[in-house]
């Protein structure tokens, strides 16, 4: 096991790898900018770093800062959280090169599932369903002949891409000339990569995600699916939930059993998620997140695996302690993620300072949070303030006990995201389960009508 | 004020500067007041990598009565403090602009320059010391 | 199931009460004294009742003002919680005259059991095994030929006794006379009856008690046992866990099987906990709690039951929805109680203003709490701020998860017994598991002779 | 000061002065000046039993100028408000001690009482509303 692991991350998720890591028994460093000197983070860490200032390019973006902290501290181990530089096969390299192990698979394997399009094609051969598609196209003649090919509608994504950016749906063939220019363009903007190709648009599929360990040793499991088709219009995931409600039994066997064949075709370690689109009986691969994921406590919830402490161990070379038949899940979960967003103005991030902070008990109920009354939220981050989750036996329980958490929150200083969310459970279609991945933005503009 | 108690407060400052995201604060705490401006080339995200940004981060401090100017140079990188061959000591008058120490990250020398002349009051820190990003160097009367 | 539930408590345990309500559907009603206007249990409740001033004999002791509140709002039932009226059978009785269903066993079942000595004799009856001793004794003359026939040391016990009132130990016939005296006194100002029985004193047992639930249709299970050995010198509880570490099977199961026989065989329906001294191989009934007790979590925690919600199931007519057979454990969990006293200083209570409030969270925390930054603690009431309560999937990671839990707690404006608590969970002998009754004031001793 | 404000601030006060354990309370505002004395008999837990505890809670309010004493007579149980017949109103001059109201509670009629006269400025309830312990029920003009 590692002796010292630098965080190189912020917020709740820094929390969280610090709790992993105290209560293996490995110290921690961690990292901060100056507009989180006061953070909890910093606080629960036994060291920290001040890596630069707020804006993340000089600060959580910082490599040789970051490195830096770890060696001078003497850290054997950096864990990369989400977001930031998790999927960054560079910083895991460098790392490496200084003798730090990256928690989180090789390089080679970000690399590969980073770019989009070498995702699928390498999970094509792995016999994994994509959505039908075309490998990079050059130019708009290319992309036109594909699409004709596939038929409309049809998806323009940058190869890069990721939050929806360089994305541009394409309903019929006079659209593509401007939809290709303008994707090109924000791919370009975005990550200095402008390449794209070219997918079946799916119409309201469901977001289903599936968990995978893998150690270093050949060991591979899956932790079952998550649900997370409540999405911002923007994409962004807000609530989800695990299992996935009105799964057809031999469709969910189906993406467990894909989820591992993959996982062990891609020749990957430690924990990852694979993301796929699922639509009546169909199910189509998205991509594969390299990393841990912000809603991975509804899986720890019903399987009682503690999946950051898995990541650490199987970094530090142990095997997993357990095989497919030892896991099997109690129960049923649902996260809320509490964000300073205004959800009646287009969910705009607010900052400012947190007057009044209370958070939920009582049984079945976990809340992840770096906040606390008297906190500023500075205006650099992610506007994730909290994830509240609920577990219960049923869906229907852990809807009620999330309801009651909502009840219970309060938050003063900023706007945030709990009324809406609780609205959202409150809805008949989302209490009857199973909705797809166009619900919560038409949900959303029936409220907003509504107000 | 020690130079001590002007680290301290340069630094808090510092922070609350950055957070607030202005480039210029002024405090009065009964004799003293203590004035932080931004570095020139250190503003939001504008640099995209932290060794091509604009030399360290200035903190000047103003103490009066008596009429002295007291500017803190501090670290822009984590690494590790290695000075010059003799040292700048305390006392030191510098005629100009000039390189102080190095901050050493992953390898790379990162000068530490004075930026203009005056006579070092205080060297915060010690040959192979390791510092964080906004640590104070050393103090230059003007 | 109920409309709506009266809760007649204040702090943690009466939103817990509304917590268990609200995921039932059942509306609530809330009392408080005016010093407790500002409490969260006012605030989640669906409606409250001012029923007296701060001192408890005004307000959360006063009969007709709360069962008025229960009847002027409509409400079909009242949940005691536990202490104030909890295991008043006169309270039970009024409540059942004016058409309330009470939340607990019936009168008979909370008289008899309330009785030490009652008691005593009832289990016996029902092949229990209890403390050498006798049945109420006449005066000290009987006393002594009663404590002569069981050996010394003995215990003077009040029969009305309960928080080690009215209870003292006799180690030779020479002191007997003025313990009966003091005991007597003690008892007689405490609970209003004097009357003593004689006990033989075993010497740094463990207590050991068992949770059962019964319902109305004879079914009757236990939910295992905890260890509650962890008490201050006045005899409060201050850290329990669960399942009791060190106990031979045989004896586990043995106390197991005596609680639902004496359940069954007094006629008990709804929560009760049985509490075991045990000694080596030995185990004697201590006495019986007709209520939900204070650490139930951690009960919750490992058999994944909300014993809550199940006593309201209960009271309403429902038959249990689980066997014995049904009912399994995961893992091991373990509660602290975060109580505004000062260590060291006797546990002396402190009241005041909490500047700052910051609970832990992450995966496998859970915190059962009224208290909040900018929250007063009255000086009227018990000095329990909070329960956190740990669970891991061994004894050692539940303690390694609460370490890391209190590490991350910050309670400012009052004295409390974070730190305390956080030493004896890193005491070798603590970790090692199984210590006595005697343990914690010997620690106690030790750590106020090291400062 | 309308008798609404009155009686919001009478009761909020009578929270304070029964957390602090103190038994009387003044509090000046502006023009305004409050007084707040606990009730002779209201001390804490001396009384077995609300039933048998002496007569409501007062909060005396005086407001100046014009010279003038409010006194609000709250209900010190929970129950359900019987006016007399005919109902003590709005204007009424009382010229000593008497009963006003009862409050019901489990079937025993609680008196209230004036405890002195005056005149009756503010009747806060009604027949057969449900009332908890502090609320106000009558302001009496001294």
């Amino acid at each position: 096991m590692f002796k010292k692991v630098l965080i190189a991350n912020r917020g709740e998720i820094a929390l969280r790898i610090n709790r992993a890591c105290h209560e293996l028994g490995v110290a921690t460093v961690a990292i901060f900018s100056e507009a989180d000197r006061q953070s909890l983070h910093v606080r629960h860490a036994d060291e920290a770093f001040c890596v630069g200032p707020g804006p993340v390019m000089r600060s959580y973006l910082n490599i040789p800062n970051i490195i830096s902290a770890a060696l001078i501290s003497g850290c054997d181990a950096i864990h990369p959280g989400y977001g930031f530089l998790a999927e960054n096969a560079r910083f895991a390299e460098i790392a490496s090169d200084h003798g730090l192990t990256f928690i989180g698979p090789t390089p080679a394997v970000i690399s590969a599932m980073g770019d989009k399009a070498t995702a699928k094609r390498l999970m094509a051969e792995a016999g994994v369903p994509t959505t039908p598609g075309s490998d990079i196209v050059a130019n708009v003649d290319e992309a036109r002949t594909v699409s004709a090919a596939i038929g409309y509608p049809v998806l323009l994504k940058a190869t890069a891409g990721g939050g929806g950016k360089g994305m541009r749906a394409v309903h019929a063939p006079e659209e593509l000339a401007t939809a290709f220019a303008t994707a090109q363009a924000e791919s370009e903007a975005s990550f200095k990569d402008g390449r794209l190709y070219v997918e079946k648009l799916i119409v309201n599929p469901r977001h289903i995600e599936v968990q995978v360990l893998a150690d270093e040793h050949g060991g591979v499991v899956h932790l079952g699916e998550r649900d997370c088709s409540l999405q911002k219009p923007s994409h962004q995931k807000l609530i989800e939930e695990a299992p996935a409600p009105h799964l057809d039994d031999a469709l969910r066997e189906r993406l467990h059993t894909i989820a591992t064949t993959a996982t062990r075709a891609v020749g990957y370690t430690n924990a990852g998620t694979l993301e796929f689109l699922v639509t009546g009986g169909d199910l189509y691969f998205m991509e594969m997140n390299t990393r841990i994921q912000v809603e991975h406590p509804v899986t720890e919830l019903i399987y009682g695996v503690d999946l950051v402490k898995e990541q650490i161990r199987i970094a530090a070379g142990e095997a997993l302690g357990f095989t497919q038949d030892d896991l099997n899940t109690h129960g049923h979960a649902i996260e809320v993620r509490v964000n300073a967003e205004d959800p009646n103005n287009n969910f705009a991030p607010a900052a400012g300072t947190l007057t009044t902070v209370v958070f939920p008990g009582g049984p079945g109920v976990r809340v992840d949070t770096h906040v606390y009354g008297g906190a500023t939220v500075p205006p650099f981050y992610d506007s994730m303030l909290a994830k509240i989750v609920a577990v219960g036996r049923t869906r229907e329980s852990a809807i009620v006990r999330m309801e009651r958490a909502l009840a219970e929150t309060r938050i003063e200083g900023v706007k945030t995201t709990v009324d809406f969310c609780a609205d959202v459970l409150a809805d008949p279609e989302f209490r009857a389960g199973g909705v797809g991945v166009a619900w919560l933005p038409a949900f959303l503009a029936r409220r907003t009508a509504a107000v | 004020m020690t130079e001590d108690v002007i680290a301290a407060r340069a630094r808090a400052l510092a922070g609350a500067l950055t957070e607030a995201g202005f480039a210029r604060l002024r405090v009065r705490d009964g004799d003293t007041e203590i004035e932080l401006r931004r570095a020139p080339g250190a503003v939001s995200g504008a640099a995209p990598s932290p060794s091509s940004a604009p030399a360290a981060a200035a903190a000047e401090v103003a103490d009066r009565p008596p009429e002295r100017r007291v500017e803190v140079v501090a670290s822009d990188v984590v690494g590790i403090v290695r000075l010059l061959r003799p040292a700048i000591g305390e006392g030191q008058e510098l005629d100009g602009d000039r390189e102080l120490a190095y901050v050493e990250t992953l390898g790379i020398r990162n000068p530490v320059r004075s930026r203009g002349g005056g006579r070092v009051s205080t060297v915060f820190v010690s040959e192979g010391q390791p510092v964080e990003y906004g640590q104070p160097l050393f103090a230059i009367d003007r």
